[in-house]
């Protein structure tokens, strides 16, 4: 039973991406790819990864699809197609160059698909992946964690270290994000900022705020500045 | 039985093949994007599969139970780490965009381009 | 204490970043910079001294013994990595005080230094650990904080140049997770120590294709030909300090990060007798040098001509590793050592140029010979290094490619890497011949750089000469490494 | 969006259910699926979902900006710090071990502790970032 739903499921993933591909509205391709997460957060609770499920659920298909749209708002969702053909399938697509990726991706596949012949088959619970490190955990880890969940266990102690990068790898999200959005950069190309101050004191969620120097921390050194004052130097 | 077992593998191939499609043929910037999340996505269910085993049961131990089988738990944290660095690879990647558009004028990869050489000259 | 150095290595680092985010104020963030690069220096150079002395240190995390918890493990080859990663920082964070003032906005200067110190912890946690699936976590956090600082230069094609890199960058490290997962699958393990035990020296097609999956990626990362279409625009826009450290460090640390998988993970006798790899690696090597060189010699913008020198070099560095020879492998890690000090100084003085003059093009170099002596004495002396001319570190490098080349009677591997010197000899021209013999323009501010900045450029200058005439030290930490990769034994 | 009867109602019963599943996906992790991250995702979708339907503004007089920048550092801090504090108990580096009377009780005081880490700084990334999306998007008004 679990098999004919992993293999419908696969099947769905399968024409979903197609979709995605053949898609030329951006609204509707993010659309799908939430369908896609969805779909491949159902497969994985199929194959008993229940908390890789809901996290992609959550992340996937939730936080990403968020992401996605603000971004959308902001940049629009149409795709310039110059109506080129790919040479074997016959989708009309935003492609300059068609062959060089179809190459590509046929060469990569293939070594895939090549590697995939000595690989241990599906579901077998004598593969070496069982064995050797996973069945301590399965085995030992009620007497020296004493936790049920499994993931929780190996997630949390046994590979902890791991998931502190995993916080970092956040944070540096957030610091990469904020650095990009918060505003304060000059922008040759415009010439000058898009926005006067009383934007930055309505709207800026955060950094603007310091600047304006009415934020919890006075920021004595920066107080001086004003947006439209510029550090220095610089390309011509 | 062999190729039936090779099944879930194959399908990860044509996921990730689709998806790479997707990055390298697509000249919009969103689209290169939704490419790589595919191509991700299609690495996480290779994982998942690796570590599954038919009849098994999700990984949090039924206490006194004997002779339960479990899924392996590692594939699974391994998996919730990339899902993580995916999204934020994501979030990144889209606020490059925004600024790329306030900056260009456009997301079109191949436009940007022209543009770059033009200001190289 | 000292038991705890391998991690206070990485953590100090990652604490300073957090906090850095949240205070505010980007003097003092720089502070959190200059004291996290000044610990890792001592502690890795204290690290480095244990090994030689007691060999191999063994650092299990969270108490769980391997391979069912992660363990840093530092060798001869990654101590040396880590103490050049921290030297870097402790020389470049001086420098990039007064550089970043000028080319940051003031509202970010403390989240810019949030971000290289993340990417400094990252990639001191790719160098230390002995876990593959942690080496892929670290990789990930010193990429994403690559990505937002050379996306804070302060032209608009920085931003293209960070995406292309995120883009390209990703793939490579999604190629990698492949990589790692057919080795779990295959094995079972995902500790390097224990993978290597596992890997069996014969022909199976699902390692051969993690072979291949992890020397792509890798090879993205470390921008080897043809791989490395995303270095010139990122090195190029992103801002001076930021590429001085990258230059100097990240491609370095991928290098390291290759020759571990190719020969302590799956071990000389699978990748270059089962697979010979090394049929592949040479010839991409000898097109990356004359390649790279060749563009380097077309360019108008000096930045972008070091970028492209950069390929060249990393596939000298790559040259030398797939000679698999100790004397190649001696030259490949001495070369990734000597090429970080050479690139680290070239690329400091383009940073005092752009702090004088504000542009790097060639044109903005007129006359800069007579204005900015010091600041054109240390690229004069960077790009002789380069070349490999006798009394810098360049030429021991050279040296021993040289011999491992000919060693094997490989004449043609010789007659490429002596050209490009040559050609190395046509670019460093230009710009000598530009700022020493043509009249200056007149309409720059003219003067030297600041202090802060000429001090921190020259050290690493002093650095290259010192290296290059006395190299008993760098050389037997190298030829040490070199034998320990071989499996030769040593510490 | 403030205008809609039916979204603020709905939204005003929904969001206090999200905060708390969100919590008890934080705290019933050691026996079902979930854990910090999840549950930091879950909770920052409940501002999220606030902030759509009543403004960014309501939903940053809740919690501000700068204070979901400050959890996106403390929850990497705490979690170090957790770390550290094995290392001067004399183990190593995140070993809960010698946090507790027992190895075993010390195991869960250190994944409680390390778990409410992540959950911070995921909650501080998710919202700074959403934060930081949204507003970009009113500027170009």
């Amino acid at each position: 039973m679990d098999l004919i739903i992993d293999f419908a499921l696969l099947a769905l993933l399968a024409l979903t991406s197609l979709a995605i591909l053949r898609q030329t509205n951006l609204f509707a391709a993010v659309t799908l790819l939430a369908i896609f997460s969805f779909t491949s957060a159902a497969l994985f609770t199929v194959m008993d990864a229940v908390d890789v499920a809901f996290t992609e659920a959550a992340v996937g298909a939730g936080f990403s699809t968020v992401l996605l749209l603000a971004t959308l708002s902001l940049v629009g969702g149409g795709v310039k197609t110059p109506q080129v053909r790919i040479v074997s399938l016959t989708i009309q697509a935003p492609i300059r160059r068609p062959t060089f990726p179809l190459v590509v991706v046929l060469i990569t596949g293939g070594i895939l698909v090549y590697g995939t012949l000595d690989m241990p088959p599906f579901g077998d619970p004598d593969n070496p992946v069982h064995r050797h490190v996973a069945d301590h955990y399965l085995l030992d880890s009620e007497e020296e964690i004493g936790i049920p969940n499994v993931v929780t266990s190996v997630l949390a102690s046994y590979r902890g270290y791991d998931t502190l990068g995993e916080a970092t790898v956040v944070f540096t999200a957030a610091v990469g994000v904020i650095v990009l959005l918060s505003g304060l950069r000059r922008r040759d190309s415009l010439g000058e900022e898009a926005w006067g101050e009383e934007g930055l004191h309505d709207l800026d969620p955060g950094l603007g705020a310091s600047y304006s120097g009415h934020d919890e921390t006075s920021g004595e050194d920066e107080k001086g500045e004003r947006p439209g004052e510029r550090p220095g130097g610089g390309v011509p | 039985m062999r190729i039936l077992g090779l099944y879930n593998y194959w399908v990860f191939v044509f996921l990730m093949m689709v998806g790479f499609y997707i990055l390298i043929s697509r000249r919009n910037l969103i689209q290169e994007i939704l490419g790589l999340t595919i191509f991700q996505t299609a690495v996480f269910i290779f994982y998942i599969s690796m570590g599954s085993i038919s009849g098994a049961e999700p990984p949090i131990l039924v206490p006194g139970a004997e002779g339960i089988v479990y899924a392996n738990p590692l594939p699974h944290v391994l998996i919730l780490t990339a899902i993580v660095v995916g999204v934020s690879t994501m979030a990144v990647a889209l606020a490059l965009v925004v600024r790329i558009k306030e900056a260009y004028g456009t997301i079109e990869g191949d436009e940007i381009a022209d543009m770059d050489t033009a200001s190289e000259a | 204490m000292s038991e705890h150095l391998p991690i206070l290595l990485v953590v100090v680092p990652l604490a300073a970043a957090a906090l850095a985010a949240v205070i505010r104020s980007g003097r003092a963030a720089w502070g959190l910079m200059l004291l996290s690069a000044w610990v890792v220096l001592g502690s890795s150079v204290s690290l480095l001294a244990q090994v030689l002395r007691e060999g191999r240190i063994r650092y299990v995390l969270g108490g769980w013994p391997p391979p069912w918890g992660i363990e840093y493990n530092i060798d001869l080859l990654s101590a040396f990595v880590l103490v050049l990663l921290g030297g870097i920082a402790a020389i470049i964070t001086p420098f990039a005080l007064r550089s970043v003032e000028r080319e940051i906005h003031s509202a970010q200067v403390h989240f810019h230094y949030s971000a290289l110190l993340l990417c400094f912890a990252g990639l001191l946690g790719m160098t230390s650990t002995g876990d593959v699936f942690n080496l892929f976590v670290f990789l990930e956090i010193s990429s994403i904080s690559a990505y937002t600082l050379i996306a804070m230069g302060s032209d608009r094609r920085a931003l293209h140049a960070a995406f292309r890199y995120l883009i390209m960058g990703s793939v490579g490290a999604t190629f990698i997770v492949i990589g790692i997962g057919m080795l779990y699958m295959m094995t079972g393990s995902l500790n390097m120590a224990d993978l290597a035990e596992l890997i069996p020296a014969e022909r199976n097609r699902t390692l051969s294709v993690a072979l291949a999956f992890l020397t792509v990626g890798v090879g993205l990362k470390l921008a080897l030909f043809p791989l490395h279409l995303w270095l010139p625009d990122a090195y190029t826009f992103a801002p001076s300090a930021v590429t001085a450290f990258l230059a100097s460090t990240a491609t370095k640390v991928a290098v390291y990060v290759l020759a571990r998988f190719l020969f302590t993970v799956f071990g000389v006798a699978f990748t270059f007798e089962v697979m010979a790899l090394d049929r592949i690696l040479i010839p991409l090597c000898l097109f990356g040098i004359l390649a790279g060189s060749l563009r380097a010699i077309h360019q108008r913008n000096v930045k972008r001509l070091l970028a492209y020198s950069s390929v060249a070099q990393v596939a000298y560095v790559v040259l030398g590793i797939s000679l698999v020879s100790v004397t190649g492998l001696t030259a490949g890690i001495l070369h990734l050592f000597n090429h970080a000090l050479m690139k680290g100084s070239l690329f400091l003085a383009m940073g005092c140029v752009m702090y004088k003059v504000g542009s790097v093009r060639i044109e903005a170099m007129r006359g800069l010979g007579r204005t900015m002596p010091w600041t054109m004495a240390a690229f004069v002396i960077g790009g002789l290094s380069l070349v490999g001319v006798p009394l810098t570190v360049g030429f021991i490098s050279k040296w021993y490619l040289v011999l491992g080349a000919v060693e094997q009677g490989r004449w043609l591997v010789t007659a490429v890497v002596l050209l490009g010197s040559l050609l190395a000899v046509i670019y460093i021209w230009r710009v000598v011949e530009v700022a020493y013999f043509e009249e200056a323009s007149g309409n720059g501010p003219g003067g030297e750089a600041p202090l802060s900045l000429l001090i921190p450029t020259w050290a690493l200058v002093l650095a290259n000469l010192y290296f290059g005439i006395d190299a008993t030290l760098t050389s037997g930490i190298a030829g040490g490494a070199a034998r320990l990769l071989m499996g030769l034994g040593g510490p | 969006m403030s205008d809609q009867v039916i979204l603020r109602v709905t939204t005003k019963i929904l969001v206090p259910a999200i905060l708390l599943f969100a919590l008890y996906v934080q705290f019933h992790a050691d026996f079902g699926p979930g854990g910090g991250f999840q549950a930091g995702v879950v909770f920052a979708a409940g501002f999220i979902l606030y902030a759509m339907v009543f403004g960014l503004r309501r939903a940053q007089q809740v919690l501000p900006s700068w204070v979901s920048r400050l959890c996106a550092s403390l929850g990497v801090l705490i979690f170090i710090a957790v770390g550290s504090y094995s290392m001067f108990r004399g183990a190593h580096f995140l070993d809960y071990s010698v946090l507790g009377h027992d190895p075993l009780e010390g195991q869960h005081i250190g994944i409680l502790l390390i778990e409410i880490g992540v959950l911070v700084t995921v909650l501080g990334v998710i919202l700074s970032i959403f934060y930081f999306f949204a507003a970009r998007g009113r500027e170009d008004l």
